[in-house]
């Protein structure tokens, strides 16, 4: 599964950059999973994603529980609690 | 319903005579400005950044809009939201509502904001005046405030 | 704090900008337009004619407007009313409050309505388009507005 | 005891004058007993002053109950409950 990753304010800050795409292995269809996965990577990505509670997911624009299942969706995006208004 | 989100600023009177424009049946009409204060954090604010996801602002703007709509009997309702470089004073969000009578309008307003100030992603960057500065937190306050609608009060 | 009864139009633009003008401190306005709606009590309204007390209106918004003072942190407000004939469409209350948050902005500017709709002398005469009118009788709904702050609420 | 007396909407409207001024029996010392006196003027008098309820007073520019003294008070205004905003 291909898939389009969006980042925002200090997640795209500490990751240093505001997209990817990336190739899912199978197993991993939910957006728990997802965040272990990309904390997986290396230091720096344990410490976005390797907290969970500190950052929030949206699948297609929708915001979305971690328990929530990614299956077919085109792009999922991580930021922190929004702070606009 | 609109929403809009830009960079340039927001003339209220311009946008309430917008919302109202030809109608007679629209008795209250309640706006809500939000500005950037000059004191943050117990700091002296020299400006402030909006950022904020193109495309799901904009659809969660107007599913926050539709939720109010579908809670109170409303005419009209607009909601603009600034994005970039923002000094202290300078006006960062506008949301208004029309209804009939004053009551919706109110609380339809301040629905509008609560929901607008949890789920809608924009995230402020601040700088102080003393140079310091980084992403603001959220409040558990914002958190609680749009509870108390999902609690039906 | 201010409190204006006239015959003009208020322009909300205008008086948010004289009410902020200068301050950092502020992070909420709250407004509140009252518009004369084309239809009343089932019947189509022609004009509407505003009555008041000169003197005791002007001591009754002030002492609203202290009140609520009293009650919530507020760095600025205002009350403007007209008197005299108006058309549907047309403006008649504006109240404004300004504050560091926003929901104190929300409840006083609501609390601000709810006491000038119970406690301000102003008496509303229409004319319908059927050439019938009347006074204006007053809402029980609005007394239980009111009473609601009363009860701390 | 000489005092202003107001009138205003339909109460203005029904007695057919705006103010007048008055010299009051010194019994009347309550804006009830004041209503009551007022009452007995003649019909329209009675009609718009013998409802209890119905209309409101106010002791120089405050709201008064019923029960409230008018001693030392410059004007009295009556008028029905108050419809603006």
């Amino acid at each position: 599964m291909t898939i389009r990753l969006l980042y925002f304010a200090w997640v795209r800050e500490k990751l240093g950059r505001s997209e990817e795409i990336v190739t899912l292995p199978p197993e991993i269809t939910r957006v728990d999973a997802l965040m272990a996965w990309l904390a997986g990577r290396d230091d720096v990505h344990a410490d976005v994603f390797g907290r969970p509670g500190v950052i929030r997911a949206a699948i297609d624009q929708v915001h979305a529980q971690p328990s929530a299942s990614i299956a077919g969706a085109r792009e999922i995006a991580f930021f922190p609690p929004v702070t606009g208004g | 319903m609109a929403v809009r989100v830009a960079t340039a600023d927001f003339d209220v009177s311009a946008e309430i005579a917008a919302l109202t424009a030809g109608r007679t049946d629209i008795g209250a009409v309640v706006t809500f400005t939000g500005l950037v204060r000059g004191e943050a954090h117990g700091k002296s604010l020299a400006s402030m950044t909006l950022e904020h996801y193109p495309g799901m602002t904009e659809a969660e703007l107007a599913r926050i809009e539709t939720e109010a709509h579908a809670r109170w009997p409303l005419q009209a309702s607009l909601i603009v939201h600034r994005i970039g470089p923002l000094a202290p004073g300078d006006a960062i969000v506008l949301v208004v509502a029309a209804s009939a009578h004053r009551h919706a309008a109110f609380e339809a307003a301040a629905f509008l904001m609560d929901y607008l100030k949890t789920r809608a992603p924009f995230w402020k960057k601040e700088t102080a005046t003393d140079g310091t500065g980084g992403w603001v937190d959220a409040r558990d306050s914002d958190t609680s405030a749009e509870q108390k609608w999902q609690a039906g009060q």
